[in-house]
């Protein structure tokens, strides 16, 4: 029984924290939310180099071949820094391939994903707030592929899309270069700087080998991967700005004292602590759960996003709030983790979503 | 307990309904000219400074009079009733209570024709909420007083062409509070800098003033050397019900219920979503709340009694629902919600997202919720001081 | 406009202080608990002697004609000292009357009522947490009404019934006077024991003299002068709850210091003030309603309702938690208070019923 | 990470499981004969006092299989595994660590036996959670203490054997701590005189405890005399990982959907209703946060690293969470839902009832929300102390 880190783990969350604080601290991060693209190749090539863009991918594919708990330490560690480099979208398209894909797919894209040739990205529903078959309207007539695609994740700095999309009767993957005629993408401004997202214009005939088939149970493992990934750098984000936050309530002195004397203040930081202990005691359980015991993912993916996607919010308010007027200027970096916090909310699933979820499963 | 008001004051009522009727168009066609003509119109009924005596370009209106005028003009969505807005709610009833025969003649009248805005030089780096602290020092030199230091969060800066400034010319008071003077200067002044401050929207309301030997008139002192606490502590205190605001909160609910009617999320509509529902509710019954307690407390005004702290209650409900409204609405949406202004998806062309970030002073400024809830477990419950305030 | 109460009010409420403090203190509610009927013949009389009974009886019935609000008066300080006499019931019973009763049914019993001879009392719903005509299961075959009346508020003390119950096609407010054979009354052992209820068990001919018509409008409007009533008294038991674990505050000394100086402690204290003085005030405004703007009352009690129910149920047990151990013991008074807010959660539509019907009049 | 146990570890839960299997009847059939049988079978297996030493009778069970223990005994509703549960759980251990060997001798087979139950008395009037300010006298008397003072809050006093006694031995220490003594008192010893204290629930665990010139020998003074302090807290540090809570946490949750599933409320199955699902939804969640809380703070342990105030997150979770779910049950029902035990409508026979008026020490006794929640702000986030704690 060990429900920690192995060293080799505990090595990993130490060469992403140094990558952080050396070439990825907030002042590079709020020079790349002002960029075109919003990430950064340099800062890509040596996210490769580190082995961190194939940390699932398979050997035999040109990756690592760890696990999703290894993805969660490094994804732990981005999310405190708020680092805008599009690892989620690169492993969630890498998961839509293992998942989906067809040996030669895999052959073909898993490599140039796990050597940062390619940025790739998985566009599951076209609603803003429904994470269900339903919500996939994109369609297929025949071969060809017209119509927009809203909300993709990461669409400034992907140029492999895999899109979710649907027949008469069924529901299909595909897969969408970003160079081909018929195909354009709109940044969209949004609130978090961060995390871009797109909306992909599509008029494209697409080969059979650019297509995966896409079960509702894959439809359903994907979007539970995404709530995991999104829930890990929650996790890391969620500790910064309670650090950051503490740290001012320390140094900040009103009336002759520091505020974080204040039970007023010093409370809402425990609770803060108190929340963040568990979901991140629930993002490492649903991590363990993608490799370990598939099938206690859904649960365990709705029972870690339920806590978290509602205590990051709140985290971010009361974080800003806390710090007064300070904290609510442009300048001051605790506000940026209240837009990551809103950010992060409906991805893969609201509260409303995932809690209804557990009470399904629970037999309600 | 009766909701009627006077024959007086219902023929108040129907004048300002009668006026709105002949001199605001729908929205659409507001332009600039109308703005200023508007602004020309309520100032010949002496609308604007309504509450403020008759002999300096007042009504002397009555506190029923002035919550008729408020929630009529609210209701109708009309613009403001003047646009030096700081001059209206602060400077103006502190000249009118402390200054010079002169002051009143140089500066009301701008207030009141909307010509000078004024902003207020109250707080200062590290001492937020802490008004007693300031630090920016005010010599006299012969008939001018030489003002070095810095002002933050000051509302208004930007645009301001006069400061309300308090600054210390004593270091040394007997008493905690004296010491300090309230000044009026002109923005124009040598020696005045201005840093805009951005806020987390984007926008750039407030700043950083800096003063760097700023020569200012003796002439300019509002109140007696060493007073300027008590200048403020009254126009601080220059408290007044609620009425305007709840029609505002109403408002936004409507728009509100207007979004969840015409949202889809999960497959049905928003507005048939029981959580949905439950949480609109909860925004209604709270300004409901605000609204009734308003009334009770404006009753207590009409009956002359002092209004205490109860206004800290309506203080703060407004903080948590001008905070949860806005971040409902952009949680409904999930990432359209998040567009801004011109996102291909961005719901109400972004601005839920905006007004999220957004924050206004009862959450963010000097009376913050943790403020309130000493202000009324001390004051009203008599719980022992902690000294946070 | 005066959204305040008058002199005449501020007096009625002197009286009513002065009544709670000399003759119905805790020391006396913890006797009566105990006792049978739950109630006290010679505070009755008192209370019948003061005109409580008869507040809102007009004149012409034997009553005093004042209004709701008057009697939110009475309720607000009755409900300070949780009072067990059944003013309530009293009321509501008489409201029935006045609202669906013929004149000649009027005349008959109003004036037992306002003298206090008969205690009445109203039992509308068949179902413990279900405000709905549909709740009203009870059945009446031609003159036959047979079957039992659960959750019947002061049965211990109450003998004229009056007993809301269904024919084929409409409903019917029945007359049961308590000293007919065929009626039995068993009181049931409640957590508040100021507030007794009872099951009714009925097998009794009707003359048509016992029976009044129930529309649906009239039993949404009993149940909305229930709410109301409750609200008031809650006003006045929360305010109690408040006033105990300040001075409770202020007193304990811990660690050196009143408890009241922290935050934690008087931040809570703060926010149950604002809930106080917010439900108040909404109680005010639905009390008005019921006479001077009938079309209103729906809403009003709702809003009032809503609000009350939830933030005094939390009063309640925040008020025994801030009191530590001691609170939760039997000899302390500030757990009769938790108690009396569990039986007000309920009565006459619980928050999820209120909210929702705000919603709905909100055209939601 | 995994969630294996070793094959040691496994076989020890398959011998647990099949134990059980052998020994466990229904709970219908398990009268008060099965229950002796039952204390007498688990001792013999030294699953009584499993972490404590071979030399005094335990098992010297490792973190892992106590955790297995805890959870197979949970899982299967099985009785305690003895009836001393103040012995087991404090006075056990710190005889123990503290102990002479003629105490160890005299009291551990005792209690692992379940021949004596013990209470603590740490509490006094006046001094809640503030085991530091302790006032009752012990005085040394030849070969004798004795004891004058009052303690309150001592659970299980009414029905003792023995009591674990915190007295001041030293009203002028050098060192705050310093002076206060522990003692093993026989409660049968003229002088001490228990008052049940009735709680809100209208039962009786817990009383006052007087001493009048309480003799206690020496020979039962445990650990130093001044030394107290440390022996106490020790004690009270003896922290577990909280699996056995949590199984009993899940159990309580199981019968709340049980419930919410054969509710008929507002014309339907209160599971259908979509705010009674999110609330019990919310409950699962927060169990399952603490399970999995839980086995981290097991796995630190397991890898020999100090457990810190972590602890304290649990508790928290645990506080709410036994007032909400008890005060949920009740409220999903109405005035039925009120209805104590004989009631003709009462819900579950008016256990919700009871159990809502019956909260456990976490809730209400020495470590409060507000104190964990210092805890944490201080030992965790290093905060600044308020002087609370």
């Amino acid at each position: 029984m060990n429900f920690g880190f192995t060293e080799e783990q505990e090595l990993l969350r130490d060469q992403v924290r140094r990558f952080m604080q050396d070439a990825c601290p907030l002042t590079e991060v709020r020079k790349l939310m002002k960029s075109a693209t919003g990430t950064s190749p340099s800062l890509w090539r040596q996210a490769t180099e580190l082995g961190w863009l194939g940390l699932i991918i398979p050997e035999g594919f040109g990756g690592i071949g760890l696990k999703w708990v290894d993805l969660t330490v490094v994804l732990e560690e981005t999310g405190r820094g708020l680092c805008p480099l599009p690892i989620i979208s690169q492993t969630l398209a890498a998961a839509a391939l293992l998942r989906c894909g067809s040996d030669a797919q895999k052959q073909k894209l898993l490599p140039t994903l796990a050597d940062g040739s390619r940025v790739g990205t998985l566009a599951l529903y076209d609603e803003p707030n429904w994470v269900h078959p339903d919500a996939v309207k994109l369609t297929l007539e025949g071969s060809r592929l017209k119509g927009t695609k809203p909300f993709v994740a990461d669409a400034g700095a992907a140029d492999l899309f895999i899109v979710a999309c649907r027949t008469s009767d069924e529901l299909k993957l595909a897969i969408v270069d970003r160079n081909t005629s018929g195909v354009s993408v709109a940044v969209q401004p949004m609130m978090d700087e961060t995390k871009r997202i797109g909306t992909l214009t599509l008029d494209v005939a697409l080969a059979d080998a650019q297509l995966m088939p896409l079960t509702t149970d894959d439809l359903a493992y994907l979007s539970d991967c995404g709530a995991v990934a999104v829930t890990a750098e929650s996790v890391g984000a969620a500790e910064a700005a309670l650090a950051i936050t503490t740290a001012y309530a320390k140094d900040r002195i009103q009336f002759g004292s520091p505020i974080g004397k204040y039970q007023g203040v010093k409370h809402r930081l425990a609770e803060m602590f108190v929340d963040i202990e568990s979901f991140k005691s629930l993002s490492y359980y649903a991590a363990w759960t993608v490799d370990d015991a598939p099938a206690e993912l859904p649960r365990a993916a709705s029972l870690a996003k339920a806590y978290a996607s509602d205590a990051f919010a709140r985290i971010g308010i009361d974080g800003v709030q806390l710090h007064g007027a300070i904290g609510f200027t442009a300048e001051y970096d605790i506000q940026l983790f209240l837009k990551r916090s809103k950010w992060a909310r409906p991805m893969f699933g609201d509260s409303d979503h995932h809690y209804e979820r557990v009470a399904a499963l629970g037999g309600l | 307990m009766d909701f009627e008001f006077s024959p007086k004051e219902q023929a108040f009522r129907d004048e300002v309904r009668a006026f709105i009727k002949a001199n605001l168009p729908p929205a659409k066609q507001r332009n600039s000219d109308f703005l200023t003509n508007w602004l020309t119109k309520v100032r010949e009924k002496r609308w604007v400074g309504f509450a403020w005596p008759k002999d300096v370009g007042g009504a002397d209106g009555s506190i029923a009079e002035q919550a008729i005028l408020k929630e009529e003009m609210a209701l109708a969505k009309a613009p403001p009733l003047g646009t030096s807005f700081m001059g209206l709610a602060w400077v103006g009833p502190g000249i009118i209570q402390y200054g010079t025969p002169e002051q009143k003649k140089r500066f009301i009248p701008d207030i009141l024709d909307s010509k000078v805005s004024w902003c207020t030089g109250y707080s200062e780096p590290n001492y937020g909420s802490d008004l007693a602290s300031i630090q920016t020092k005010g010599v006299r030199q012969g008939d001018h007083y030489v003002v070095n230091g810095q002002k933050i969060w000051t509302t208004g800066a930007p645009w301001a062409d006069w400061i309300i400034l308090l600054v210390r010319t004593d270091f040394a008071p007997k008493v905690k509070h004296d010491g300090i003077t309230c000044l009026l200067v002109d923005m124009k002044t040598p020696g005045v800098e201005v840093r805009p401050i951005e806020n987390m929207a984007g926008d750039r309301h407030f700043a950083e003033v800096f003063f760097t030997d700023v020569k200012v008139p003796v002439a300019n002192r509002l109140g007696e050397e060493g007073k300027g606490w008590s200048v403020t502590v009254s126009a601080l205190a220059n408290e007044r019900s609620s009425i305007g605001e709840v029609t505002q909160m109403f408002e936004k609910l409507d728009t509100l219920k207007a979004l969840v009617k015409n949202t889809r999320r999960k497959g049905k509509l928003a507005a048939q979503d029981s959580s949905v529902r439950r949480k609109i509710a909860e925004f209604e019954v709270k300004i409901a709340a605000m609204k009734y307690n308003g009334l009770r407390y404006l009753t207590k005004q009409l009956k002359g009694e002092p209004l205490s702290s109860e206004t800290s209650v309506n203080k703060m409900h407004r903080a948590s629902l001008e905070v949860e409204m806005d971040d409902f609405a952009v949680s409904l949406t999930g990432q359209a919600g998040l567009e801004l202004k011109d996102g291909a998806e961005a719901v109400g062309r972004g601005k839920w997202a905006k007004a999220s970030l957004n924050w206004p002073n009862v959450v963010i400024g000097g009376g913050t919720p943790n403020i309130q809830r000493n202000i009324i477990a001390e004051r009203i419950l008599g719980l022992p001081k902690d000294g946070s305030d």
